[in-house]
């Protein structure tokens, strides 16, 4: 099991119901940590038209996490 | 080079900072909040932004524009926040020696950021609903939340 | 719509004048006075312009902008006389709805214009020479005109 | 023979010594009057590089000219 920190917004704030919060799971990438959230918060998003970044470098869902590690869940963007 | 702010954008400030003797051509696009979208009518918008990474990719994205279209200079500023009508969101200048760089790295930067920043935008409208743009669900996420 | 004027160009008052709640985007262009041409150090420039068919003709274009990309409003100033490094001798604004038609009309209007109206410049460079842009043997004329 | 007011612009003025004149002379087209000029002011720029407008409207170099016609004279344009 890995301690992960896990960051949401916009919509997945809105979702989640809070900004952050530290989960304790068996997650081995970026894109089990996504599915965990989604089932706890029932996000309607596919990952695929959602982006990831882990400790403030943006990342592939295939990117691994480790203990500790910050990930931050991104719903699909729509600046400018 | 890139700046995310929560005050108004003073577009003309920020051109004469990319002032350069050497350059011939200055390429300047604004994003402004518009009245609809999608056929709904729009009182104003909302953007969220994650600052750290927007300068990052922001910077990564400049400097690709730059390798493109060789540039004198450029800078990116972008408004989040609660935003009215005609307010100006997003602000991309170029200056280039001639023209043809300032307009292609202009384009290359506004097309890059509007999908690769992590900015979101809640358009809150005159019907009292709201919505995240580009979420898929939006639209019911929205009417779930005001009990429409 | 379009305008030659002696005077200093005020951008920001001008993309004023464009502000319109149905516009998402702004496009704008501003030719300023560089340093260099061809590798002549150039000291100021000299705009000379027909007025009457710069309008007509400026307006023929700023039309075929908007049939081809259709937009919500354009407008474009030309400065005439003599003007210093840096000074903006030509903008060009656009907006409309979507982005895309505000770039192309912006470029395809000062494209244009460059080519077809009745402006001429004439560069003064800092070893005292001058010549006429564009006409084949300025060099040659600038020369006889300062006896080098 | 027509009575044709000429105007000369930037280049042409400088070498023409006068920004406006009238000619009388045996003209058809606008080429003709372009001709005309250039013998008058030896201006050293082929046609194909000038553009000519008659009575304040762009014209062609095969444009027929009237008796009465005003011909502007536009060396070779750089706006912008």
């Amino acid at each position: 099991m890995k301690t992960i920190n896990v960051r949401y917004f916009a919509l997945f704030r809105e979702q989640a119901g809070v900004g952050e919060e530290t989960l304790t799971l068996d997650a081995a990438t970026a894109f089990d940590v996504f599915e965990a959230t989604r089932e706890r918060h029932c996000s309607p998003e596919p990952h695929g038209h959602c982006k990831v970044a882990i400790n403030d470098e943006m990342a592939d869902w295939a990117s691994p996490v480790e203990d500790g590690d910050t990930v931050l869940l991104f719903p699909p963007v729509a600046g400018g | 080079m890139i700046e995310i702010v929560e005050t108004p954008v003073d577009t003309a400030l920020l051109a004469d900072s990319l002032r350069d003797s050497r350059a011939g051509g200055y390429a300047a696009f604004e994003g402004w909040v518009r009245n609809e979208n999608d056929g709904h009518a729009v009182e104003r918008l909302e953007y969220e932004a994650y600052a750290p990474l927007c300068v990052k990719e922001g910077e990564r994205i400049v400097e690709e524009a730059r390798a493109k279209y060789p540039f004198i200079a450029a800078r990116v500023v972008h408004r989040t926040g609660l935003l009215e009508l005609g307010d100006c969101a997003v602000w991309v200048g170029v200056v280039s020696k001639h023209r043809d760089e300032a307009f292609r790295a202009c384009r290359y930067i506004i097309d890059e950021l509007k999908v690769r920043l992590p900015i979101w935008k809640k358009e809150h409208y005159v019907d009292g609903d709201s919505g995240w743009v580009n979420c898929e669900r939006c639209a019911a996420h929205g009417q779930r939340d005001h009990g429409t």
